[in-house]
């Protein structure tokens, strides 16, 4: 059974300077109140896996918690590019970054095999791409069957996953809706899993028979954060504040810019600050 | 004087190439653009499928993000990333893929990747997210691309998403049995692929444009079709339903806080 | 989209003789009806698959509709063997009947991966166990990261593959909900696909945003019947009738008393009789 | 005489071994009463999984298939059947899985295929199901059988699913991390593995049972641990909820139409 404690407190016991993390969320549920907090704590020397950095990472990587970056697509959706994971690859501030970098098919492959408890994944992909001539991970098997070549990753094996779901209940057990992306196989393929959640109810209530629940066994520690996604969005809770990923470009072009946010937003807040977040997006929908 | 912009020439023609019985894989921006114009007008049962796992999304604003809200409200019904990948992307269920790059070669493969060398880079870009399966998976692809010498190159600097290769038949020696790139649609013209070489040859010139302005704005020398069409210019009704699209979505995705 | 017709017009044209079966169904929503059709139009030289043949194929195998079975488990659940099978099996009863053994994870990854469009299904499977001795078709690749070996089979990849479902809309798309089994595998590995439904509604109604929907372009044809699972059950509909599987055990013990009964139920009778079925099981649910 | 049946016991010396944070793949019939008596007695928490894709279910009566209703509508969620080999099974989610058979052997390996050879068997059994991966997969196994020479024998016709195969290190040279079969409870006495030979002695006796008994009931040589135990009786609340249970079930499923 997961313990149910503060953020600050499952950050503490369950991610640890060098450690594999991913914090995935496709474009829906981004854990970023668990990304502030794990900048607080000042991790570092961290291997970042997600399909898509987004602003968390960019904030992560921008503050020096990375020292390596497991990706597929690099941007800020819909607006451009993530300067400071540029600025990191590009010019080495705050501190170079190494990157591995893969395909979202191969992204998802891997998670999956993770959780399946295979040491690799196979799938039909790179077929004529440069990628495999740039990272030496991607291989390949020859089916038994048919002669034909499939691609292989390694398995996504994270010492400690972070995920925002909508709800969990007393025990732990966790319900994602909507958009459900990698989550529960990213959680599924680590060895501890962190969920920061909008609220904790006494229970799950009533839901498809098929409904996306990751059981508490299957859970670390269990956090409620509520707003915790934003500038994500949590299904039926509140929007994606669209307008933040644009502000977010000016913001984080220039060091001083991106530092002094940082310092007044994360450094000095705490996931307090989340909530509020949350209910103007929220309203601003209304 | 016309009274649409180049980008809504490209965005039509490019909504005008799919077909009421398709099933689209769309990426954010112009391909979400056109696929939804199609929606709108000649192709209403059109099947649009986001790689955030949604599936027959029919949204009434474009996503801003792969991922928006929006696009899980208005799904059939909403899976997960890897199997949008594994059943529907690698298990042949796409018609049509739509692709973009920073940088395209004659024959059209993509790079959205780096300029400049890969552990050097003079420009660090996005990366190929879900692009490298997509332009090997889905029956044939559309490419939406600006015209520019910086993006139409006669040399990549990264083979991101194969289109062509070298041309000919380097598809099928790679074992491929989807057509790859069949459309490569820019604000000046329509390029499709020639039967033999598989080079990109110009095969439509959108109104007022000439031949002159698109080889000044093409990194290689250009191939004609021996005939070429006129774009039919956009009308009134696509651009009527387009306009509406686009203040929508300004509407719903806001300001800069 | 899928033409919306009779079960004997989608049988008729989707079903021909020597095809590759597959009629999937895990103890919930076995497509009992299109088997009793397609015994009744006589298709012959049929290579079936399924997990667990249960009473559906124990009847199609003993009326001569199969020259091979592909299968992981062939009891009849809780009450003991298939005598149909094993009559075939043992003595060549109607006709020698070929068979191609695998587990339950093999079976279940060969139907995924055979929706996933690759040509075989990659897993830790058959270790220390006599079944690869007997199924040349049981190979293994090497992890090209760990060395592992991993054990592999061919994907399932049926001519047509035949469920039963709850509810499909005027459009044919198609709603599971319950023990969904493999049936999504099944459909999405297979040429071509035809669904019985217990109702074909306007509008598949309020769901979750991640409820198992096979959309109308994946299914070729869709045809109503009411109790079509029986004795199988249909989830909120009707239950199982464990009584019949019991039942089921002196009918089909010796072949006269077998071939009796598919006369007078089978043969003599049209899919309209699963709808009473359905109804006298959901009473005596009540 | 004893007040109780020596399946009665056989039930809950099975249902005792369970804990109350195990995590439990149960099959059909014994397994399921050992299972469902545990989590009515000792182990309310236990969490049951049937590969059906039902992830901790708490059916109030025994289901007859392992894809009854019942174990879906008392379920935390319900998921696919590959989902549940790739991820719960395969992914090492699963703590104790319950096995039983036609035959087995000293060393616990189960055949559940076929008496005779392969191809021309004398009687042909329901085949391995989910046996052959959850006996590899699971993090120990126990096994439910009545005990006869019929079925504890001497060498089996066919491997059906792996227990400590020849002995020894063999499950290790095997790469095999699980422990594999930990206990085999019969209707007489209770066997688990010698740590060293791995093969299964008789650590436990029931009540009124003899060394005879199991000896004769027996296809090998037995052997005993240098202290055997009596397993204690069946205990009033255990017998009450046990057939509780049973009649709950009999009345659920009815009598043959």
């Amino acid at each position: 059974m997961p313990r149910i404690v503060s953020l600050a407190e499952a950050v503490k016991a369950n991610v640890r300077d060098g450690d594999t993390v991913a914090m995935e969320g496709f474009t829906h549920l981004i854990p970023h109140a668990a990304g502030h907090e794990i900048i607080r704590q000042g991790r570092k020397d961290l291997t970042l896996i997600r399909m898509t950095p987004d602003l968390i990472y960019d904030q992560m990587i921008g503050m020096g918690c990375a020292k390596k970056l497991v990706f597929s697509w690099g941007g800020n959706p819909g607006v451009g590019s993530l300067h400071r994971l540029r600025d990191a690859v590009e010019k080495g501030w705050p501190k170079p970054l190494e990157i591995e970098e893969h395909s979202h098919a191969a992204m998802a492959n891997a998670y999956e095999a993770g959780a399946a408890g295979l040491p690799c994944a196979v799938f039909r992909g790179y077929i004529g791409a440069d990628l495999p001539k740039v990272n030496p991970k991607i291989k390949s098997i020859t089916c038994p069957y048919t002669g034909e070549k499939l691609a292989t990753v390694p398995a996504h094996r994270p010492d400690v996953t972070v995920i925002h779901a909508l709800k969990a209940d007393r025990e732990g057990n966790v319900l994602i809706e909507g958009i459900v992306g990698v989550q529960k196989e990213a959680v599924l393929a680590a060895k501890r899993a962190i969920v920061t959640v909008e609220e904790i109810v006494d229970d799950l209530g009533p839901r498809s028979l098929n409904a996306v629940v990751l059981p508490a066994w299957t859970v670390t520690a269990v956090a409620e954060v509520p707003g915790g996604a934003y500038p994500s969005y949590a299904q039926g809770y509140y929007k994606r504040d669209n307008a933040f990923y644009k502000a977010w470009d000016p913001i984080a072009r220039e060091r001083e810019t991106f530092l002094a946010w940082m310092k007044a937003n994360v450094l000095d807040k705490g996931p307090e600050v989340f909530a509020a977040h949350a209910q103007r997006t929220r309203a601003a929908a209304e | 004087m016309a009274d649409y912009t180049s980008t809504e020439m490209m965005t039509i023609a490019a909504a005008r190439s799919l077909r009421n019985d398709d099933v689209c894989f769309v990426g954010i921006g112009a391909p979400s653009a056109a696929s939804n114009l199609a929606r709108l007008t000649h192709a209403p049962e059109i099947t649009l499928i986001y790689e955030s796992g949604t599936l027959a999304t029919k949204p009434s604003v474009l996503p801003l993000s792969i991922g928006d809200g929006e696009l899980c409200d208005t799904a059939l019904t909403t899976v997960s990333v890897p199997e949008m990948f594994r059943y529907w992307l690698q298990g042949g269920r796409i018609t049509v893929g739509f692709l973009g790059g920073a940088q395209i070669d004659k024959h059209a493969n993509l790079n959205t990747t780096v300029v400049g060398p890969y552990d050097k880079p003079k420009v660090r870009l996005p990366g190929g997210g879900g692009a490298p399966e997509i332009a090997t998976s889905c029956g044939e692809i559309f490419i939406i691309m600006a015209q520019s010498k910086r993006s139409f190159v006669d040399k990549l600097d990264f083979i991101t998403s194969f289109g062509h290769g070298e041309g000919g038949d380097h598809r099928e020696r790679l074992g491929l049995k989807t057509k790859g790139p069949t459309k490569l649609i820019t604000d000046l013209c329509i390029f499709e692929p020639d039967p033999k070489t598989r080079e990109m040859i110009v095969t439509s010139i959108h109104p007022g444009v000439t031949r002159e302005q698109i080889a000044e704005n093409t990194g290689w020398p250009v191939t004609f079709a021996a005939a070429v069409k006129e774009t039919p210019a956009p009308n009134a009704q696509e651009l009527k339903i387009l306009r509406e699209l686009n203040e929508r979505t300004a509407r719903a995705h806001g300001k800069a806080a």
